[in-house]
């Protein structure tokens, strides 16, 4: 059986991951701002998968598990901080939460 | 036991002056009065007893305080700290006394912060250890800005900011500097310690020195101040209450020069040898800037402010003779500099608690209704252009005389100087005294109070006019100490001694 | 796992157990005070664990912690704070109509956080610790909803921190990539088995610097810093000033020292570079503040400038004054918000400039205490600050990272302005009008009051005899 | 009878310390009796000194150390005094003097409110006088000499109300400073090379140290010219001597005729040895001496204020004193300085008297006719004025000026230039003296006399005209009788005048010559303004650029205002707010300009924010792959 070599894993991460940037960039809405991160966050999961394929060791699936735990309590606590913002600005333009600067 | 008590006395008494700033106030004057004076009688005492000549350190007093850093609470009296002492305890008493009337708001906090100041000063003559003193360095400072912003004039932020950062900034410099010593001093010896003693015989190389002696020299040259870092002291200096620039002009400045003879000269012999025509070259350039921004000067306090800055240039050109002379000139002129410009700065009060302004093209003829006023306006005027027969004429002229061993052209442009002083003094009593009275209301005299300061002060620099010799023979040995080239130093390196003495020959020619 | 295991990670414990507590407490009734009550205690109990505790000095509970010295004086320091933080919240959050009590739980979550990070030398426990923290943040800093900054500024703070979280994560998956370890001491072994840092390591660590930059707010990373501080409720705000950096200071320090950074030239430069522009950024967006949270925010980038100078310094001296300055830094930073806690109203928290106005003279006591912390902060002698850089002039000295030093000192004297603005102020002879705010009891106030005033003294104290707290700092570091 | 020495000087500073302590509470009898009784009674004590000295074995000198004043590195000077021969003919001078102008200025100055404050200040520069001339080391007569300019400046400005005095008084203070900081130099160099500044010490070495005309003692030499030109009002820094009468005629009389602006011709005399040395310097002294006398008395002759002509003819016969000491001739010099204190200060007094008299008038083309109304006066002054246009054999001016017109023509160092410029001065002299004499006593009387002067101002002036006229017997030329008292009575200190040989004989043509142009001078005086009174407003009037020039004394005055004043003034005002803060307040600006540049990154904007996390992550890789 061929294996796919891990450097295109790598790459496949690298590539999500910077998809994932470059939206979270261009995004003004905060749901898609959130969303994006979200794809980061997986890429860099991907990436710990590949690794831990690498090295044939379950740290990287371990790893994954815990980010993809993370990602839900964020994406809760994310969403329920953008019902807020919309209940006080009927926005959910991110540069419209720019009431501190300076 | 009895150095620590100073600093601790002082301390002690402006809480104490505080605390019972909430009962009466007149408690408070007298407590922080009765705490100068005892110390001033301590400090009395001890040079009293001094024995002789011959002993160069009178006191020592030491504990450790931070001994994972060498660091400990090395306090130490020769004779030129004694001398300084003696000048801080004199004039601090009289900053309370001036105050008496001046200050009468928060009037518990305003002793609190003077002696506090004082505190730190004497912290700052005594310290024999390198943290310690940056420690006190710094400590006198922050009840200064406080004195300064609270009690000060219309514009005393502007002023107290710029005192402060301008003296904090350079006084890294120095922390730097002093860090790099200890390291220097550690890793050669092995014994890391901030002791003032070790570091004495600290061997570094002169590169390194080069540095290191930059770093004190900056604290010190914006202390003193040196004519490019001198823009704050007009400003702190008019904007303080009186006793501030009593303070200020009497005693902050005199710990630059004092810093410059105990650790720039010993510790840095060499380098400060090769520096050496820059410092004169600026100290004199000083002498003469300040002389001539002080007779344009309207505002008096201002006025007096730059012929602080005049008078310091003569430490600088004394400092770098490198001779007793001139090093004994410059003792004499940190001491008479803090009674004459002290005793300027006061009179500026009194005449502003008089007529509420500062502007002397608003004087005039000041003579007629304040005699005394006047005649002591004309002593000190008369010693700030070094007059014979004052303190000041003894102090600049053995500076001279010392320069003059050393450099031709520059003490030639300082003796110029000498004109120049005379040119802005006697503005100053043309200004105020002569002439005829602006407003048609009569002023008030010299009370008993304001006299008793007054004399005080003239008797003092008569005094020193008169009779040096016991202030001569007080600072001699230190002076001599810390001038003598140890016994290592001088076979440690040939090519360094060559270069002086190449440097010393340059000076020796008529330019 | 051996009993030792158990024994070590019991802090940890104590304050998970604590949270279940209160999440049941609040399920019975709710009550602050109780709340409150508990939420000390737990922490007292684990400080004096801690204290008390004996062991050997080094325990690693493999592979995820270790139990050091250093790991526990930053654990304690933690503590220390969170208590001294939750001391602030009490009368903070009495005064307002929110529920208070779940703040709580979040409180000791995000100090367990810190805490895990403090002693984990593994990616997964620093990975747990650093999102327990973050998590808990969020909620945290947008606790008082009704508040629109209070939203905005969780929100920022959540998709900035996500956001990095991303950079960490993928720079630790490629570190793992090329390690195969994910443990700081495997690492380090690989990569003194390397003559030169692998290009693929470089960018891992380039990401993880990110992410903990973020963290630890120096520039570039460090522009949610105001908006966050002025966002959060005040004791919040303290909490992310100083634990949760302090956690991730206590991280970076093993990380680097572990994987044995100092020897990777271009490391030391992306360092130097960060803390340099943190230095000068900072102190040049504070120069003119009028927000006094903003402008702590600012001076905050600048001092972790600061302390990472003696981090670059590295040697034991280095460490050394990373633990001391940031005791000091603790102290000051949580007395000068638990001040700003103090004279909070209900309404609004004390914040601006003009707030300030007369303060001497309407409460002579809070403001001398405030000015010393500030002249801490400005690094002033008689106040730890003043050792603390003392301590890091020190350490840079000695490591010879010139440039860093005279760095630190311009930037200390141009952080001298901005901190003695606000103590003029402070000295200015009127006062807005006070309207006298507090409706609460004064008894309320009380241990605001008692808090701020034992860190007053334990700062001067510090200042003034530093060398228990150099011993103490001396005797742990050293193995 | 010799330790009472320090109480010469000491009493008069007591008398100063008492008035100005308690002068204002005494009683105003008291006062001029403690100023005048100091002083008296130092006189007294100087004329018992002088008894013992003169009896005494010649050469003797008399020390006093009173204490260590400075003792530093070698640097040793006391306060110590000397007394020998020429300090004892200035004490003298200096205490009969004065004391006579005290006891005038008990009357003169009745009326003024600042009695004591007179007194004290002139006891204060009596004191300094004192301590000028009897100091045993250069620095102690640095004190003296720096105390005696102070006094100066006090008395000029002592009307200190009126803004013009004070002017003056800074002016005389300031102008003096230049040459006394030009003496410091020479004392700074005078230790260097001999590691002493006391004068016996200097005296006895210099010859070892130095040879003659040496680069270095001919630049000491001249740097303590510099001090002496100041103080003596010589060229170039005479400017300050006309405007100083604006102190009361005492004070004109006191210090600024008879005693403190010769004190450059005492430490000129004092270090003659170092002159001796530099023959270059003491040509100098001898130059400047000839053209001052001559600048000076073609100004005495224009100037309308009587006190003017009198402080321009003081310049001039400090100019002689010059001429003479740079022909070597010492005791001339000290000679001429004795006398002409005595004929200065009495017709300084007699023109404070008829100043007085006639209601603070200085003009003199406003007096006129007061012989009758002021007969002692006019007597008085008449004395005064024969003695100073060196009237033949009658008047002291006569022997003092013969002496130095003599030496000037037959000394060793002499030539035909200073001769001539001392024949023709003393031409000018007569001139301008009794035009002086004619247009106050004589002819109409155009102001009413208000102020008839007592006795306590008769008295001193009877004095100094029996002095103005007396004194000069103890001198007398060769060819009138030889008598050599003063002279001999120096001559231990001071070097006596070598004389070409050969010239003994055409003494008496010199003579001759002096005694025609000054009764000639008299003569042209009395045609100019006695008999054809409109001749000299048609003079004026022909060359009123001329007549101006003079008037102004030569426009010093201008020169130096573009030179040194203005151009000071104009650095000084140009830069009051202090260039030097201007980088600091520049950094503060661009502080500012920076903080705001900062602050607009932190819009507010999340976006913005993870811009920069990106760019920093961007900046740390490249960084990590380039390095």
């Amino acid at each position: 059986m061929t294996t796919i070599p891990a450097e295109y894993g790598l790459v496949l991460a690298t590539v999500l991951f910077m998809l994932g940037l470059i939206s979270l960039l261009i995004r003004r809405n905060i749901v898609f701002m959130l969303i994006s991160v979200e794809i980061m966050l997986n890429a860099a999961g991907l990436a710990f998968i590949v690794a831990g394929s690498r090295w044939s060791q379950a740290d990287g699936q371990v790893m994954f598990l815990f980010i993809l735990t993370m990602a839900a309590a964020e994406v809760s606590v994310g969403l329920a901080l953008i019902l807020q913002i919309y209940h006080q600005l009927k926005t959910v333009n991110s540069d419209e939460a720019s009431k501190m600067k300076g | 036991m009895i150095l620590p008590g100073f600093i601790v006395s002082l301390m002690g008494g402006g809480i104490l002056a505080w605390i019972a700033s909430q009962k009466s106030l007149v408690l408070t004057r007298w407590i922080s009065l009765l705490t100068v004076t005892v110390n001033l009688l301590g400090a009395l005492v001890v040079w009293w007893q001094q024995p002789g000549v011959s002993s160069l350190w009178l006191l020592d007093y030491s504990i450790p305080w931070i001994p994972q850093f060498g660091i400990s609470v090395h306090l130490a009296v020769d004779g030129l700290s004694l001398l300084m002492l003696l000048l801080t305890f004199f004039l601090g008493a009289i900053a309370v006394l001036i105050s008496w009337k001046e200050i009468q708001n928060r009037v518990g906090l305003y002793h609190f912060c003077l002696l506090w100041v004082l505190a730190g000063i004497t912290g700052v003559f005594l310290a024999m250890d390198l943290f310690l003193f940056f420690f006190f360095w710094e400590v006198m400072l922050i009840p200064m800005f406080f004195l300064i912003i609270i009690w000060g004039h219309e514009n005393s932020r502007y002023a107290a900011f710029k005192f402060f950062i301008f003296t904090q900034a350079s006084g890294l410099l120095m922390l730097v500097a002093i860090l790099g010593l200890y390291f220097v001093n550690g890793n050669q010896t092995g014994n890391y310690t901030f002791d003032y003693f070790h570091l004495l015989e600290a061997n570094i190389a002169p590169g390194v020195a080069m540095w290191l002696m930059l770093g004190f020299l900056a604290a010190f040259a914006v202390k003193l101040p040196v004519v490019p870092f001198h823009t704050w002291l007009p400003d702190a200096h008019s904007q303080a209450p009186t006793a501030g620039s009593l303070i200020l002009a009497g005693l902050l400045l005199k710990t630059g020069a004092y810093g410059l003879l105990r650790f720039i000269v010993p510790l840095f012999r060499d380098q400060a040898m090769v520096i050496a025509p820059w410092a004169m070259a600026i100290g004199v350039f000083g002498i003469i800037y300040g002389a001539i921004l002080a007779f344009s000067q309207t505002d008096l306090k201002r006025l007096v402010a730059y012929t602080s800055v005049s008078h310091m240039g003569f430490i600088m050109l004394g400092v770098f003779s490198f001779n007793e002379l001139a090093a004994q000139g410059v003792v004499m002129q940190m001491i008479t500099h803090g009674i004459s410009t002290g005793a300027l700065f006061i009179l500026a009060g009194f005449i502003y608690e008089r007529i509420h302004t500062r502007d002397i093209t608003r004087m005039g003829g000041f003579w007629k209704s304040m005699p005394f006023l006047g005649a002591c306006g004309l002593v000190f005027a008369m010693a700030s252009l070094g007059l014979p027969g004052l303190g000041n004429f003894v102090a600049e002229f053995l500076t001279l005389v010392g320069a003059w061993q050393a450099t031709h052209k520059f003490t030639i442009i300082a003796t110029l100087g000498l004109v120049a002083a005379t040119i802005y003094s006697l503005r100053i009593l043309q200004k105020v005294f002569y002439g005829t009275q602006a407003s048609a209301t009569m002023l008030v005299d010299l009370s008993i109070r304001e006299r008793f300061i007054m004399m005080a002060l003239v008797v003092s620099i008569i005094w020193l006019g008169l009779f040096p010799q016991p202030i001569l023979n007080t600072s001699k040995q230190p002076v001599k100490t810390i001038l003598e080239v140890p016994d290592t130093a001088r076979t440690k390196d040939k090519s360094m001694q060559i270069e002086i003495v190449s440097i010393q020959g340059k000076g020796g020619r008529y330019e | 796992m051996s009993k030792q295991d158990l024994l070590s990670i019991v802090p940890l414990f104590i304050l998970t157990s604590a949270a279940i507590l209160i999440l049941f407490s609040i399920a019975v009734k709710r009550n602050h005070k109780v709340i409150y009550g508990i939420t000390t205690l737990s922490l007292l109990a684990d400080i004096i664990f801690l204290a008390v505790a004996e062991g050997p000095a080094t325990w690693t509970v493999e592979p995820l912690f270790i139990f050091d010295g250093f790991g526990k004086f930053n654990l304690g320091l933690i503590l220390v704070t969170a208590l001294a933080v939750t001391m602030l919240s009490y009368a903070y959050f009495e005064q307002r109509e929110e529920r208070k009590e779940e703040y709580y739980i979040l409180l000791i979550l995000a100090t367990l956080g810190a805490g895990t990070l403090a002693i984990s030398k593994h990616f997964i426990s620093l990975f747990l610790g650093l999102e327990i923290l973050s998590v808990s943040l969020y909620s945290m800093i947008a606790y008082l909803r009704k508040r629109e900054r209070s939203d905005e500024g969780g929100i920022k703070y959540l998709i900035i921190a996500a956001f990095s979280s991303a950079f960490m994560l993928f720079g630790m998956a490629l570190i793992y990539y090329t390690s195969g370890s994910m443990e700081f001491g495997a690492i380090g072994a690989y990569l003194s088995s390397l003559p030169e840092l692998p290009i693929i390591m470089m960018a891992g660590f380039g990401f993880v610097v990110v992410g903990i930059g973020f963290k630890l707010g120096i520039v570039p990373f460090h522009m949610w810093t105001a908006d966050v501080y002025e966002g959060a409720p005040l004791p919040v705000t303290s909490f992310i000033a100083t634990v949760s950096k302090g956690g991730v200071v206590a991280l970076l320090v093993r990380f680097y020292s572990q994987v044995n950074g100092y020897q990777y030239n271009s490391l030391v430069v992306i360092f130097t570079v960060l803390v340099i522009a943190s230095m000068l950024v900072g102190n040049f967006l504070a120069l003119r503040q009028h927000n006094v949270k903003r402008l702590l925010a600012y001076s905050s980038i600048s001092h972790l400038g600061y302390i990472l100078v003696a981090f670059i310094a590295g040697g034991s001296l280095g460490k050394e004054a990373v633990s001391f300055y940031l005791v000091a830094y603790f102290i000051t930073t949580v007395g000068s918000f638990g001040i700003l806690t103090y004279l909070s109203d209900k309404d609004r928290d004390a914040e601006w400039l003009d707030d300030f106005k007369g303060l001497f003279w309407k409460r002579p006591w809070t403001a001398t205490s405030f000015s010393a912390m500030l002249l801490s902060l400005a690094g002033i002698p008689l106040t730890a600050g003043f050792v603390g850089k003392f301590y890091i002039v020190a350490a840079g000295v000695k490591g010879n990272t010139w440039l860093l030093v005279i760095m630190l000192v311009l930037n200390s004297a141009i952080g001298l302005f901005y901190y003695i603005r606000i103590i003029a102020i402070m000295c200015e002879k009127q006062g807005a009008t006070d309207a006298n705010p507090s409706t609460l009891r004064p008894s309320i106030y009380l241990i605001s009051g008692f808090s701020v005033a034992v860190l007053t003294v334990a700062l001067l104290w510090v200042g003034t005899f530093p060398e228990g707290l150099i011993g103490l700092i001396r005797s742990l570091l050293s193995p | 009878m010799s330790n009472l020495l320090w109480l010469i000087p000491a009493l008069p500073f007591a008398g100063s310390l008492i008035l100005i302590v308690a002068g204002s509470k005494l009683p105003k009898k008291y006062v001029p009796l403690i100023g005048s009784g100091s002083v008296g009674v130092s006189a007294f004590i100087t004329l018992l000194i002088g008894m013992e000295f003169i009896t005494s074995e010649s050469g003797s000198v008399i020390k006093q150390v009173l204490w260590q004043w400075i003792d530093v590195a070698g640097f040793s000077p006391a306060f110590g005094f000397h007394l020998d021969s020429l300090s004892l003919v200035f004490i003298f001078v200096i205490t009969f003097v004065g004391f006579l102008i005290h006891v005038y200025s008990a009357e003169f100055m009745a009326e003024d409110e600042g009695y004591a404050r007179f007194f004290a200040f002139l006891n204060l520069f009596v004191g300094s006088m004192l301590i000028l001339v009897l100091a045993d080391n250069l620095l102690l007569l640095y004190f003296g000499w720096e105390g005696v300019g102070l006094c100066s400046y006090l008395l000029i400005g002592f009307w200190y109300q009126e803004e013009k005095n004070g002017s003056a008084a800074r002016k005389a203070f300031i102008i003096t400073r230049v040459g006394d900081t030009a003496m410091a130099i020479g004392l700074f160099m005078i230790f260097k090379t001999m590691g002493t500044v006391n004068l016996v010490d200097i005296q006895g070495q210099a010859t070892s140290v130095w040879t003659v005309g040496s680069y270095e003692v001919t630049l000491i030499a001249l740097l303590l010219l510099g001090g002496a030109v100041g103080k003596s009002a010589q060229l170039p820094l005479q400017s300050w001597l006309p405007d100083a009468m604006a102190g009361p005629s005492p004070v004109s009389a006191l210090i600024h005729a008879a005693t403190m602006v010769t004190a450059g011709v005492y430490l000129i005399a004092r270090t003659h040895v170092v002159f001796e040395l530099a023959p270059t310097a003491q040509f100098v002294v001898g130059v400047l001496g000839a053209v001052t006398l001559l600048m000076a008395g073609f100004s005495a002759l224009t100037q309308y204020d009587l006190k003017r002509v009198l402080a321009y003819s003081t310049i001039s016969q400090i100019g002689y004193m010059f001429l003479a000491l740079g022909i070597g001739a010492w005791s001339s010099a000290i000679f001429h300085f004795m006398i002409h204190a005595f004929f200065k200060a009495l017709l300084f007094l007699a023109a404070g008297a008829v100043i007085m008299a006639l209601h603070h008038e200085h003009d003199m083309f406003k007096m006129g006719g007061l012989r009758k109304k002021l007969p002692v006066i006019y007597w008085t002054f008449l004395i005064g004025a024969a003695s100073l246009a060196a009237l033949p054999l009658i008047t002291a001016g006569f022997y003092s000026k013969d002496q130095i017109l003599w030496l000037a023509w037959a000394g060793e160092k002499g030539n035909t230039w200073f001769f001539l410029a001392a024949l023709v001065g003393a031409f000018i002299t007569a001139i301008y003296t009794f035009r002086m004499v004619f247009l106050t006593f004589f002819g109409e009387e155009k102001t009413q006399v208000s102020h008839v002067p007592g006795s306590l101002i008769n008295i001193p002036l009877i004095v100094l005209a029996v002095l103005s006229t007396g004194a000069g017997f103890i001198e007398v030329p060769h060819s009138l009788g030889h008598l050599q008292w003063f002279t001999d009575f120096l001559s231990p200190l001071l070097p006596i005048t070598i004389i070409r040989p050969g010239i003994e004989s055409t003494e008496w043509m010199i003579q001759l010559l002096a005694a025609g142009l000054s009764i000639g001078g008299a003569g042209l005086a009395y045609y100019f303004y006695g008999v054809r009174p409109s001749l000299h407003i048609q003079i004026k009037n022909a060359i009123p650029q001329v007549h101006n020039f003079l008037l102004k004394g030569w426009r010093f005055d201008s020169l130096y205002d573009w030179t040194f004043v203005k151009p000071f003034v104009y650095l000084s005002n140009v830069n009051k707010n202090d260039l030097v803060d201007w980088p600091f307040n520049a950094l503060v600006t661009v502080a500012g300009f920076i903080h705001r540049l900062f602050a607009f990154t932190q819009s507010g904007i999340l976006r913005w924010y993870l811009i920069g996390i990106v760019v920093g992550a961007i900046l740390i890789l490249t960084l990590g792959i380039l390095i």
